[in-house]
This record gives C-alpha cells, structure tokens and sequence, in this order.
C-alpha cells in the first residue's frame, strides 16, 4: 500500500534534512526527493523520505467535491 | 491531523454513499478493482463495504509489494543471511513472508542469521558505515514510491565509496502488472471477469504522475480513477467510476489532485533512471513472469548489485497447490473460493501471496471481514 | 591509611558492572543482595533472610497468584523503565483477579556486564513502585548469564493477594448484554517504548502509561461488588487481543464504538507513521471492564472519580456470537471485525 | 483435500521453533500456552485462564513465597533438565522455610529460534516433576526474547506453601549446641552439568541428584515439629556457602567433621580432575538441617527412613564464634576454615 | 583413587607428626619454604599447620603461575580481546587475575571481549579451526608443567598451516624464581630472612628432573627435598628437611620418587627446547624483573607469537603501594602484615599477587588460615 | 601448582590419544609427550595431557618410609 503520510515540514537541518511534524510529534526525514519544498509546507513521507507534497488549494477543492453532484464543483483535472 | 482527518469525516461518507445509491444503477453490476493494497486497507479498517451500494463489488489486486514478492527471492535474502554472512537489512512488512523450507526472514534470524529491521533505506546505509568488517546487503522491495529512496542509498554509498553495502533489488512497476491482468484471457473474454474500473495507486502516482494510466483507459477501455487512501478519496473515486460506467466514458481522472500531477515527481524519476533499468521479466507471486514489470541497478552501480556480488541464482518456488491466488488477484475468484482459507492458510501460517500481509485480499478478508460470511447476531439485553 | 576492622569493600555502584560471580552463590552474590537489593528493598519479610518468605493473610479468603516476565527494550523508556513495569505489571494482573495485591516476589536474570549504576536505578524504580503501591518485594532470586545470553536485566515478578467475599472476577465471567468500560487512553505505553527503538526513533512527548491498578479496582469493586465481570489489562497485543481472548473465554462476541476508544493524538500520529494500529498496542496502565448492564453507570462513576480512570469510558456491549467475533462500528460509519494480534506488530511500509 | 470446519493447523512441534510471534501476545502466543503449556499442564487453576489463578488455603496457617530463577547450561544434563530443576528448586526453597508447598507460578523467557521439541521436552520434564511433587503450576507467562539476547530458555518458577503450627524454621535460629545434619552425598548435580559442559566433557555416570524434598522435610517436621531450626538446601556455592549464611545468619559458627560428608567417588575423582572442591558444588537435591540436641537423633532417623535421605548424616555441630567462621576437622587430622565461595567456581589448571 | 588415597591418610599423618615431634629441636626455629602453590594448597586444606611442632614454620613461596602473572601481561590479553577483536582463550585460572583499569580477563569478557576458559592448549587450537574468520589468541600461561602442551599446540598449530592461531606466551621458569628469592639482599644476609630450606616442586620435577635443584644446594647451602602435593608427601619433606638441619646438610631429596627422575621427561624437554627459548628477563609479579625466568616462542614459529604477530609492546603496571607481596614471597612479612589484608584486599578484590589465586599465601590465609590469627570458642552444648 | 593426577591408561584410542580412568570417571587425554606409556599404566595427567608416569615400586617404597626412622626403610634417591 506505500504507506505515506502528509507532514507539517517545520525545520530545514542540514543538506537534504528535514524535521516533520505530525499530530505532536516530530521526525528526521530526508528531502532529497522534493528539492522545492520549503518550510511550512505539507509533505508526503514514506519511508523517511519526502516523495511529494500537498497542494493545499487542490485539496480544499477535493473535499468540497466529495459527494456533490456530478458537475455541482469545479471539475478535477481530467485527462481524456 | 491535517489533511488526513478531513478525509475521514464519518459525515461526509453518508453523504457520498447516499450520492453512489442515488447514481448506482439498481440494475446492473459493477465490479471494480482497487489495485493497491493501500485501498484495500482503507477499504477494511473504515468498514467501507458496508456503506457501498450491494451490486458495487470491490475486488481486492495484487497492489501490495510485499505479497507480489516471490518465494524465490525470499529464498535469495535467505541465502544472504544465512549461507553469506551477510547483514541483511530489511523493511518490517517482509520478515513474515514465507520461503522455502518453511522458513521466512523471521525464522532465519531465528537460526541465527543477522536479520535487521530497518524504517529507511538510510538506516541500512549507517549499518554498513559502522560494520565496515561486514557486508551489508538491504533487501530492496516496493512500488515506484519506494524505489526513489533506494535510489538515493545506492547514489550515496557510490559517492561515499561505501564497499560493503549493497542492494538485493526487488522493486516492481505497477503499470505492468495492471496490464498483465487485463491481458489476462479471463479478462479479456469479455464477461467472464467483469472488471469494470481501476481506482488507480495513490503514492506510486505521486512519483509517478498519472500520465502512465492513460494507455489502459484507451487500450482496455477501462476506466481509471487516481485516489488518496484516506476512506472519503475511495468512495469518492468509486463513485467517479459508476459515473463513468453509467455514462460510458474510459478516462483517467484524478481524484488525488491535492498530491499527483500529470506528470510526477520528475526529481524521484530521474533519479531512478540514474541507478536503475527495466528488467526483461519478473515473477510475481500470484501472476507468474511479468514482462518489463520489474526494475534492476545500471551496469555502472554494478558493485552495488547484491545479485552480481555474491553471484546469486534465481530458482522460482511453485506456491501451494490447493492456493487460488493467481484466481484471487485477477477477480475470478474470492478468498472464502480457496479450500485452505481460513484453516491451513491463515494470517500466522501464511500459504499464498493474498494472506501474506494485512493488505492481502485473504489477510483483508481473514481479518476484518469474515464475519459478513456469517451471520452474527447482535443482541443487546436490558 | 587507616582500614576500620570490619571494613568490606562496598559494590561499585558507579563504575562496577554485573560478573558472573554475582550469580554464584558466594560472596560476592551476598554482597549484591545486601547492598544493592536489601537496601532498596527493606522490608520485614526479605530481612528473614531465608529461602523464602513467611507472611500471615487475614484468614477465610481466597489467594490469587499471578507472574509475569518482564523484558522490555530499551530498558529505560520515557515514563518508566523494566523495574517499575515489572512492580506495575504483577500487580495489576493480581488486581485483574479482583484481588488485593499483598506480596511480590521477583526473579532477576542479569547479564554479564550490566553496569551496577544501572541495575540501581532498576531496582530503585522497583522500590518506588512497590512503596507506593503498599506491596512490598519479600523474597527474591538473582542469576547472573553470560554476556550476549541476556539481555542487560530479565525480571520476572510474581505476586499473591487476597480476594474479598462475593467478588467474582474472570474473563469467563462476560455475558451478552454486558457493558464494556475502558479506564483510559490506550496505546501510550507501546509508542513511548517504540520512539526510543534504535532507527524508529522519533521525538515525542508521549510517556508510557505503567501504573499500578489495584486502587482503581477497589474503587470499582467498592461501587459495586458483583457487577465486576471480567477485569482485563490490555499490555501485549493491546486492546483488541485483550478483547478476543475475553470473547473467546467466555464464549460471546462483542461490539465495539471505534468512536468512543481514546487514543492521544500522538499516539494516533505515531501510529500512521510507522503503519500501527493502536488498538494493537500494549498498555501497562489501563483496564477494560466487563459489567452487568445494570452496575455500569456506578462502575463507570467510580472509575472517573478515581486518578487513573479519569478518561474512562464506555467502549462497548457484550453480543451473542457463536464465532466470538469482536466487531467495531468504526467511526467512519462502517463496521469491521477486529481480530486478534497476528505474529508481532512490526512497523510497517506498506 | 478436506479441510474441518475448525481446524486449525497445530504447533509444529517436531521442526518448529520458537519465533518473537510466540511473545507478542496474539493468536500465535495464544496457541503456544494452550497446545503446549497448558496441555502439559493442565489443571483446574490454569484452565480459569485468567490474568493469575485464584485458590483456596487452608485457614490459619501462615504462607511462605519463594522465588528462583533457573538458567542452566546445557538444558539438558544427566539426570535432569531445566524443567524438572525449576519445578525442584522451588519447591525446596518452599519446603525450606517449613512449608508444605501448595501451588508454583512460572514465568518463561524463551530464546527467539529455540526449538520447539526442545521446549516439549522442558515442559514436559517439569509437567512431571509437578505432577510426581503433588505441586500443580497453577499460572504463567511467556515472554520471548530476541536470538542472541536469552540462552534457549529461563524458567523463574515461584512457590506458594503453608507452614504448620508450631513450625520455626529459619537460617536465624541456630545455636551453639545444635547439631548439623546432611541429607546425603554432595556435588552430584554441579558435576554433572560439568561433565556436558564443551571443552570440558567426561565421561560419568554421575547424574544429578534434582529431587524435590518437601516430602523429607515433612518427615523430619513429624519426627520434631520444634527440634528443626535451620533447613537450608545447598545449591549454589554448594554446602559450605550455605553453612556461611547460615553461621552469618545465626550469628554463630560451626565445626564440621570432613570424614562424616559423604562425597561419590566420581565425584571426588572429577573435582580433583578439575581443581574443584565438592563443598562448592551445587546440589539440587540435598538438604542439611540444624537441630536442637536433643531432636537430633529422631530427625536423623526420620531422614534415614525416607528414600531421598538414606544417605543422612551428622556432619557437625553449631559453635559460638563472633567470626562466624565454618570450621572443618580434617580428615587428615587438621582443622581449617571453610570459607564462602569466591567468585565463581571455575575449573583450575593450577 | 590409587596413588591419591593412599597419600592423604591420617593416621600414618600422626606418625610423622609423631617423628616431627620427636626430631625437632625445641630449641631452635625451622622456617621453609614450600616454592610451589600444590605444596600450599595442601597445607591449608588439609590443616597441615595444625600437625607441625610450633617451632616448625612453613613459608609460602611465589609458586602459582597465576600469582606472578604481572598487570602488564593480563593488560596485553585484554588489548587482544577488546582493541585486537580477537577471540582469547585461557585456563580458567587466570580469569580473574586482576590488571589495569579495574579490569580482568572476566571483566573484559563482561565488556564484550571474546574471551574463553579453555582446559587445554588443545582445545585453543580446535577453537582456531572452528573460525576460520577470526584470530585465536591462547593465553598461555605456567610453569615446566604446562609449558610442554603448549609447545605441542605450536607444533601442531605449524603442521596444519593453522594461520589465525597464536600464542601469547607466558611461560615461567621455577629454578631462576628460586634463584632470584636467594639472591635478594634479605635472605642474601644471613639471618634477616631464615630460610633453612625449601620444598620443592613436585609436577615441575616431573618435566625437568630434580637435577636443576643441585645448584642451589651447593651454591646457596640449603636443603632441598622435593615432594608430591600430596599432604604425607608433604609431611614427609618437612620431616626430609627438619633432618637435613639437623644434621647440616644441604642436598638435594627426593621424596616423589614415584614420579620424578633425575633427568626428567626428556620428550617434553625437547618439544620446549624446539619450540622456545630463554627470555632474556620477564617481570614477576611481587618479585619484579627476573633475568632469564621465562620462555619466548623460537624465530622458526615467529608466526605464532602473539607478541610479534599484533605488535604487542609490554607496559609494567605497578601493584597497589600499600601491597606487601614481595616481603610475603620472601619470607620476610606475613599476610597479616600487610595492612590491606582481608579488608581491602579479600579474595574478590585482590590487590596484589598472593591474594590472587587461592594458592596465593594471602590467599590461602584468607580462605583456610585466619582463624588461627583469632581465638575461636568451639562450646558443644549437651 | 600445576594441577596434576595419577590415571589408570585403559585403552589408546589414536595417534598420541588415549582414554584415561579415575574414580569411575573417563577422559580423553593426549599421550604424546609420554610416548612409552602403555595400557595398564598409571600416567599423570595435567591440562588434558600425560606429562608422567607412576613408578608403582617407588610409589611402594614411599608409603612404607612415611613417618618411619631415618635409614629404616631402605634410603630414597639423593644427589649429592
Ligand atoms: S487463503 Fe491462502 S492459499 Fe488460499 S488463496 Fe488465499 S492466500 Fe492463497
Ligand atoms: S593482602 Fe593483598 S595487598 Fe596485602 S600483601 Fe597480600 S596480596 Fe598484597
Ligand atoms: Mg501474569
Ligand atoms: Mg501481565
Ligand atoms: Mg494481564
Ligand atoms: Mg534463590
Ligand atoms: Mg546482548
Ligand atoms: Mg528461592
Ligand atoms: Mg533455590
Ligand atoms: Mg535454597
Ligand atoms: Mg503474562
Ligand atoms: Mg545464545
């Protein structure tokens, strides 16, 4: 299943080094991955390695759509 | 927690179970299949069957990396540990699988083998820095989310001329093992599986982007939706797909937007074509050789290569005979179908790749649903 | 330099470390008890010195005996360590009887090498519990294995006590119908042990939850002495092992509210990250009732009033069940059934 | 291939081995205690199945808890293994303090990878002893630890007894006057562990003595409920360290008679073989007594009629002595101090 | 036990007690010096002291192997175990002689070190073929007696190629330990120190013969009588001796002619000669640097040498100040003497070499002797 | 001391190894420094090796001088 998990980046230490947080506690993961990630941001962590990051607008728009009406929210990116 | 609780709202999931009655049409059947084992997860512990319309069907795939492993390549790490002397460094999720001779990783550290327990490929780097007197050896396994950092292990240990690590890579690729189902002559005889729809891998597609999935939508005309793991983004996605089905559409859509993109992690990508390549073919446990389905390390990180280092063979295992997997994975079959389920074949005694871990289409089904075979009263006195 | 006549040498407690000849019966075991064990220790029954412990119990009651081996590590964890959790978890496994904790008794098996310093601060935080508690250790044992045949400190802790009339406690005892209560948070104790773990390690503030239990018992029995069914403290395999082994004991099923299980947020966070669930994770601190319907409100009232039961809650109903299910509506809205621990819970990646 | 409804695969206990899964208190632990331990077992007290047994004592008496860890290597020697050892050893640290054992706790540590015929073999070896003692293991635990952190398997077993009115039993109670008795030949058990030990191997017959002695001692108490002071079983640092704790003890000393202990030939033969001396080794199935004058020769007697007695002797008499030194009337006509065990016995080339 | 029994009987104890009696002068002291640890082993445990007349006193010499093994060498066996990783193995004797740092080959072995008891220089060479992977260090220590087992382990050790084993070699010689005892300034100085002769070795006899004794006799005018360990072996030498006082002579006696030649065991002499050569000075502990007392491993098996092999370099440690060792191996104090004894020093804290083994003569007062330093009151009630 | 010990030699059991008895109890032992050692001898065995042998004459004669008058046994050895 890739268990990952979004995280709170809070502190950058060191090259490619990073401190998370989530839920009140806090991890040493690596950032290698995600050279843009930036302080403040939402992380995806798998593995002691951030792999992505969360789109903060692109999840408020998924949780307003979440049992709408076809159509009733901007649509989602489609490929066709 | 941020951007996980939200998407667990007990609310929010009445109001698309109530959206999925409304558009689920009472007439028809609709069988989809969740690829990974992280939908299945969600799928079990949230209770998410129960609130999905009687005709929608989810069948369970082979998305977990740990029950694709093949007997043969336990056997392989096996072989490190205990005939090498090699420190074997390993993610908790494989040290149950089990291997030849009824042993598994956990038994041959049991005999004596040096068998570790790592939560990082970085963690088996360090083991090797600090027993230079050792080889060290991490047995790689994983989807396209956990390539990239075995990636970045074998790129460091290159640059810090680290000469007594080395990777036994097992990683694999999903989007051929979707396809080897779809070819599958049980699939593509129309009707004789009736898999209606993928909801497509949430972190792989993170690394991956969603782009991949479009040669299915178009080739198999098989709707795919990109979901988040979390239990809202699967029902959602599921509901997504009875759209589609209901309005005859073949698309990839992407319901986890808030994380992939249309073209993936380019970083994580292009550091995995550095260290790695295809491989001709793979066994997958359940669905037999896979071509161009797995992933092996460059020529040029050779050293790095486990499998050349210590010169190993690779000799594959038949499962049990009585074990449907094969049947399982592709949706022919259900667990409660396999003879052994539930006696010979449970989560402690593992027979088949679905019991092996929890994400399991047997192990799902052993452990949190089970008792939907059986009615169970419930009464409450006073 | 002037020697006093009877001068002995005393135990390096801050330099020394564990030999084999601490295990061998002589001297030097000798000095190991008086010095490091009598001394936190003391107490009437181990100053008799002998091979056992003679004690009196108020006549006419039934005894419970109970032993548990102790071999956590990392020995010293936030909130606690291998000696208190050993003092904690006899206790409470008398108490889970519905017993009153009198005595313990304690087994050590020390490998060659344990720095003294730290066999001290063991045994020390073992001395704390049990004065606290009010049962004192009155007899114990010391081996000493080879290095790399231990693991620092094994202690294996056995106690007796006394059940008061009318009390009638069993994980037999749950019938359909019956009330499930819970004393509190689960979980803390497995995270804070696993946040020390050599590469699993994370900061947290998470202490573990080791208590003694036997008070909070009284007070349930006090509200209501026969309404007390089955008394449980989930430690391995957690909550929902503890939940099927009483299931299967007393023959029933049961329907849990995920909604109504505590769990600290921490806990929940520490559990996504390593792939855990903590309704698997052990608890040195908390217990899980089975009541009859009618003394559960009073059960539950005791419990809140008491320190340790100040979160407890209502967790859940005894069913009628042939398969002895337990099963959970889960918060989501669904409904699972949650099984017993399979193999070890091992952090996970996928 | 026909499956039953409810089967469930048993314990392989012919290839199996014991795996951190057999620990972690789930369905695999489950199936441990019920396949094997409980099946060896079996008893009404372990059948309750609950967090520790509840029993009933006779009333009135006082109670007497002993506790020993046992972690000998090898498992397995002549005469005997862990298993019927932990089941005889506390049995006589009960029996030792006048007590009638009633019930034992025992708590298992077992190795990551132990084999699980060998684990058969221990619990089946102390099933029996329990049974032949007329001693049930009304409880347990069983913790595994990981391979190379335990040594196959540590048995801490803890004992529960009565002791009769009128009965004063206790290493304090000697006094000068009183008379030392042996229950028999010494350094068996010791030797024959020795004699398995690698590197150190011999051939012998020798075997070691384990026995439980609650049935001797219950005979020396009806030949003198008062007259016994002092039961003292010698086990590690052999008979002399046990006499030093109890001069100590006392605050007495003794004099022994070298000529009146009896010794095996073989035994004789392997400590001279190995630069070791008799009175240090271990017995596991001996006991010596101290004794009021005057009930010496009715104790003696009763010790001599029952079969692990037969071989009884007065060894010597109880002295004032401020030192509490243990002296000893050589047989070669000397007279020496019989001191404490230093460190370990380990064998000598010079 | 044939050739045991028959030397440890009382009764024919009181008989030479009985000549003992009767032969020794009242008016005059008799001191000897038992040389080696079996003879005062023997004293203490069978309770010798108590059947000699008053006048009739037993010094206990540096004669254990185990007492005069300085810090510095225990130190070097440590260094191999804990810095060199290298598997030691030792007679257990030596286990827990204490060396620098608080430490001891037990301690060290608590620390980590691969340190094992072995009962034979055999069984070091069997634990040398069982890994291969590792270096097996014999700790070799001892008189005459243990030399030759030694040089047989070498010697095969160099038949079979047996690359990963080697010796650290510390072997001692008894007749230049006796020699360096005579020549020191108090005994030298007649009177200061009376020694009117000594027992000698009974299983170093056995190797070298009782020729080596003869120099001393003529050079230094003392009796000798070599003696088994036996305690009427015993017995009859001091009775040897008390004669040979009496009647001023000053020869060379042979009381364990069962055992003891001449000559000696000429096979094992020759294996020694092949294997070792003399040391130009070793330290011993309490007596300091003794000239040509020890034996080095020959140029032809340098390989075997632990000393060279890891490039050992040998630091002296010097005893704890307050330790009167070197008067007690002279003759010159008493244990009681020494103002750490039995307090500081006891036997599980030795301080310096007599407390060390139980042959030690601080030792075997502490464990078998003290009560005799303090009235006992033996009452037997009714 | 050098802890030594007469054995009974019952049975030579390979090159320069052979079975020794004591007590009722059996070791193997190394005879390779005795190399005229026979079955039926006593040896003395020290650190799993016969280094010696009993002279069961002298063995005699020395239990028959003990304690008795100087000169009245027959004299021991003695070098001058
Ligand atoms: S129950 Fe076991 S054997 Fe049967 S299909 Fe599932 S995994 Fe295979
Ligand atoms: S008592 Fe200890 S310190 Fe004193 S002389 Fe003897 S060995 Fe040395
Ligand atoms: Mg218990
Ligand atoms: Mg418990
Ligand atoms: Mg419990
Ligand atoms: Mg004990
Ligand atoms: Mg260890
Ligand atoms: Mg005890
Ligand atoms: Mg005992
Ligand atoms: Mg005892
Ligand atoms: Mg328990
Ligand atoms: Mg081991």
């Amino acid at each position: 299943m890739c268990l990952a998990i979004p995280a709170l980046l809070i502190e950058m230490i060191g090259p490619d080094q990073a401190i998370v947080e989530l839920g009140g506690i806090r991890k040493q993961v690596s950032t290698a991955l995600v050279p843009d990630a930036l302080v403040g941001d939402y992380v995806i962590v798998h593995v002691g390695h951030a792999i992505g990051q969360i789109d903060p607008e692109e999840a408020r728009r998924t949780l307003a759509m979440f049992g709408e009406l076809a159509g009733a929210t901007p649509a989602l990116e489609t490929q066709p | 927690m941020k951007y996980i609780d939200e998407f667990r709202d007990g609310g929010v999931a009445q109001k698309i179970a109530a959206r999925l009655r409304a558009e689920a049409a009472p007439e028809r059947q609709y069988s989809f299949m969740e690829f990974c084992g992280g939908h299945t997860h969600a799928i079990s512990r949230y209770g998410i069957t129960e609130l999905l319309p009687a005709n929608v069907r989810m069948i369970h795939g082979p998305g977990c990396p740990v029950c694709v492993l093949p007997i043969g390549r336990i056997d392989l790490a096996i072989q490190l540990a205990l005939d090498k002397g090699a420190i074997v460094c390993t993610y908790g999720d494989t040290m149950r699988v089990p291997a030849s001779d009824s042993l598994s990783l956990v038994r041959a550290k049991a005999r004596g083998g040096d068998i570790r327990m790592v939560y990082s490929a970085t963690d088996a780097l360090q083991i090797a820095r600090q027993n230079p007197g050792h080889e060290v050896v991490f047995f790689a396994i994983g989807f396209e989310t956990t390539t990239p950092p075995t990636a970045l292990a074998i790129r460091t240990a290159h640059l810090e001329g680290l000469a007594n690590f080395s990777v036994l890579c097992c990683h694999v690729l999903t989007p051929s093992a979707i396809t080897h189902i779809l070819e599958s002559p049980e699939v593509r005889q129309y009707g004789t599986v009736p898999i209606d729809g993928f909801v497509g891998p949430a972190h792989v597609s993170i690394v991956i982007g969603s782009a991949p999935y479009e040669h299915f939508a178009q080739e198999y005309r098989k709707p795919v939706v990109i979901a988040g793991f979390e239990p809202l983004d699967v029902m959602q996605a599921v509901l997504m797909l009875v759209r589609q089905v209901n309005e005859g559409r073949t698309e990839v859509e992407n319901e986890f937007t808030r994380a992939v993109t249309s073209e993936g992690n380019l970083t994580a990508q292009a550091l995995v074509s550095e260290v790695f390549e295809l491989r001709a073919s793979f066994e997958w446990r359940g669905l037999g050789e896979v071509p161009y389905s797995a992933l092996k390390i460059r020529p040029a990180f050779a050293s790095f290569d486990a499998e050349r280092r210590f010169g190993l063979g690779y000799r594959p295992v038949a499962d049990n005979k009585a074990c449907e997997c094969g049947a399982i994975l592709r949706g022919v079959k259900k667990p409660t179908d396999c003879k052994i389920f539930g006696t010979v074949c449970t989560p402690e005694n593992p027979m088949g790749s679905c019991m092996v871990s929890s994400e399991g289409a047997c192990a799902a089904h052993y452990s949190y649903g089970r008792f939907r075979d059986i009615p169970v009263r419930v009464e409450v006195a006073a | 330099m002037t020697i006093k006549k009877d001068y002995v040498r005393p135990l390096d407690l801050k330099n020394g470390r564990i030999d084999m000849g601490h295990g061998a019966g002589g001297r030097a075991a000798a000095q190991l008890i008086e010095e490091l064990f009598l001394k936190a220790f003391d107490n009437e029954y181990l100053r008799q010195g002998n091979d056992g412990a003679v004690f009196d119990i108020p006549a006419g009651h039934k005894l419970v005996m109970a032993t548990d081996g102790h071999v956590v590590s990392p020995l010293f964890f936030p909130g606690g360590d291998v000696g208190a959790l050993s003092v904690h978890g006899t206790i409470n496994d008398v108490a889970m009887c519905g017993a009153r904790p009198l005595h313990i008794a304690a087994s050590f098996i020390l490998e060659e090498g344990f720095p003294l310093a730290e066999l001290k601060r063991v045994v020390d935080s073992m001395a704390a519990a049990s004065r606290e508690a009010g049962v004192p250790i009155i007899t114990g044992d010391t081996k000493v294995v080879e290095k790399g045949k231990g693991d620092g400190v094994f202690i294996s802790t056995t106690g007796i006590g006394v059940v008061a009339h009318g009390v009638n406690v069993s994980g037999a005892n749950a019938r359909p119908g019956d009330v499930v209560l819970l004393s509190g948070t689960i979980g803390e104790h497995g995270v804070a042990v696993l946040s020390q773990r050599e590469s699993l390690e994370f900061e947290t503030t998470i202490a573990s939850d080791t208590a003694a239990l036997h008070t909070l018992v009284a007070a349930m029995l006090e509200a209501s002495r026969d309404g007390v069914r089955v008394l449980r403290d989930p430690t391995r395999g957690g909550l929902a092992t503890t939940l099927n082994e009483v299931a299967r004991q007393s023959g029933v099923g049961m329907l849990l509210e995920e909604a109504a299980i505590p769990v600290l947020p921490q806990v929940d966070a520490a559990c996504e990250l390593l792939g855990l669930d903590p309704l698997y994770i052990a608890n040195e601190g908390k217990l899980v009732a089975v009541c009859a319907p009618q003394s559960a409100a009073a059960v539950l009232a005791a419990m809140r009033a008491h320190p340790l039961g100040g979160n407890a809650v209502r967790i859940g109903t005894v069913t009628e069940d042939p398969h002895h299910f337990v099963q959970m509506a889960t918060r989501f809205g669904g409904r699972r059934v949650v099984d017993w621990l399979s193999g070890e819970q091992l952090p996970r990646i996928c």
